[in-house]
């Protein structure tokens, strides 16, 4: 089965990202497809590779990260939500005349259709979020 | 993407306090470019969303209310909001937005968006649809 | 030796303005803020607490008028600005915000 | 066509359990995540709703153990994995959160 | 910054699902070596930052419970618990771990540190302190 | 009067920052001094330069960056909450080892003695959160 997964909130704050992540990484384990990872509201900032967790604490950004590479899910954060909270990939901050980025590796930047489209080709969209 | 799904967007949060209300709208309107179904329901303090006379001027956010009386021309066109929320916070639908559709196909007579449901009648409203995204 | 209570959330929604009242001493302020306006709302389900609270109850006049409730504040509470919030939080001994 | 309903909020800070319950349909399952299973705690205020809920109640077992309440989980309460959450998601038509 | 001030940490809020607990407990043990009077004070939800047994581990969280235990070293040793906030929520101090401190002027005996309190002597406490920070 | 203010939301999910920025205002404009703004939990990100909110809408870390920089308000982001979120400045990302920064002019990163002692020099702490 196909699940798309919505997450509308930042790491360590609020659990939303850590339960998408035991979700995402048991439904994976049932031979399940994520098909996309939408990140929205402050769930954006999921997607910073600046954070530094303490070291006996899991690293969210870094589980993501690893998550997408080992099973090629999408990871898509919004570009709307993004831009109020400070997420730029390399386009972005050139188009903005930012002097910097800060995206983590696996995820890209990519507008609210993406979301519709996993709600359309997914057999089930799951939101979490505060 | 030639498969017809039917949303339903719940909306149970008051706008300002927080961006949840703004952003569900910024996806209701990209989504609204996807020709799939769209509803959204109105239900506990997402029903203060449609308050009429909204002037958030005051408190430096940017006000975004207006959004809402222009769905029509975007083809969302069912509002549904719950009765039993509107009771409790004291409300009733004459103080919300007047918000329309021009039917085509009545010569574009304006028709009212806004749809009082029960409880009951918006539970069945969940088990009727594909996708729910709530906000 | 007053405190200023802050209530920034809906009562619909959270327990915040229920334990908050649960708290007051006498001589203290509740001043409702943000989503905590809508308690203000006349009709509405919280009203009578606030009557029924035993101090004087404010609410921050910029937030009703975003939630279009400006019109409609139930009697027996105070309309201020951010000003007066200012004063308030300045005339008490401390500000203990309802989270 | 049933629906899997997720609570990750405590019921004793927000309408969320309150409003989902007002809101299932006969077959829907509702499952308590997060911050939401502390309903599923005996002995508790909303032990009694979610007994007459009227449809299969789950709670996330390592958000049970979390919280420290794994060991006193109501009767009638069922106690899943992430496993389990995956297999109620796939079961169901569709998913509704109540955030 | 020889002025003594009499800090009160409000703390309401269930832990793990948000991470106010934790933060708030990080605030407490800097301020520790500030030399204040401290108290800290659980109501509503928080109570459930003192339950005994907590276990993250399978929810991939740092668990943080040991640190309350730890309080005391640092000189926190007050811990107001709200009696009403407990029944509610079908609890009562046996639930929660067992908090102590150790009393150098009576041989290191050790003492605890959990105080139960009513709804209305929480009351008193808050309007007691010059600083209340809330969590 | 000397205000302390605590900040423990981001910008534009919660209303926090935006009360804090207006009660700031007032209180400036009555002649009371802010003696500090703490910005902690999510709070942290009302500090990051890389924001570009919409054109119509208002910028708070601009705003926030502004009456630093009129007023002489000390912006303090705490260094732990920010490490969580991914807010650094040259210095901690230097030592984090991270590729840039991204605090924004008018606010620096410290610890949590800051809010301390904020609570304890300020007349009045008033803190701003969800």
């Amino acid at each position: 089965m196909r699940f798309a997964l919505q997450i509308n909130e930042g790491p360590y704050t609020h659990q939303a990202s850590d339960t998408a992540y035991q979700f995402a990484k048991a439904a994976l384990a049932r031979g399940h497809e994520i098909f996309r990872v939408f990140f929205y509201h402050d769930g954006v900032n999921n997607g910073t590779r600046y954070t530094v967790p303490p070291q006996d604490d899991r690293n969210l950004q870094k589980l993501w990260s690893d998550l997408a590479e080992q099973h090629n899910v999408d990871l898509v954060v919004c570009i709307a939500a993004a831009q109020r909270r400070g997420i730029l990939d390399a386009n972005e901050a050139k188009r903005q005349g930012k002097d910097g980025d800060n995206i983590a590796p696996g995820f890209r930047i990519s507008g609210l259709g993406q979301l519709i489209e996993a709600g359309i080709q997914a057999d089930r969209l799951i939101v979490f979020g505060d | 993407m030639s498969e017809m799904k039917k949303f339903l967007y719940l909306n149970r949060k008051a706008p300002y306090g927080t961006i949840y209300a703004l952003e569900s709208l910024e996806v209701v309107l990209i989504g609204a470019a996807f020709e799939q179904e769209v509803s959204l329901a109105f239900l506990d303090d997402g029903v203060f969303q449609l308050m009429n006379n909204q002037d958030a001027s005051g408190t430096g956010m940017k006000g975004f209310s207006k959004t809402y009386r222009a769905l029509g021309d975007y083809e969302v066109r069912k509002l549904y909001v719950e009765t039993e929320s509107l009771a409790l916070r004291g409300l009733a639908v004459d103080d919300l937005m007047p918000i329309t559709w021009e039917d085509e196909d009545e010569d574009y007579a304006e028709k009212p968006s806004i749809i009082p449901v029960s409880k009951a009648e918006l539970a069945e409203l969940i088990a009727g649809h594909d996708v729910v995204l709530s906000f | 030796m007053s405190t200023l209570h802050t209530v920034n959330k809906s009562p619909y929604e959270r327990n915040a303005l229920k334990s908050c009242l649960d708290h007051v001493s006498s001589g203290d302020t509740v001043l409702l803020i943000e989503d905590g306006v809508l308690a203000a709302r006349k009709g509405g389900a919280f009203v009578s607490a606030l009557r029924d609270a035993g101090c004087l109850v404010c609410a921050l006049g910029p937030d009703l008028s975003a939630r279009g409730v400006a019109a409609d504040v139930a009697e027996g509470i105070h309309v201020i600005d951010y000003g007066g919030f200012v004063d308030l939080a300045a005339a008490a001994k401390r500000v203990c915000a309802w989270l």
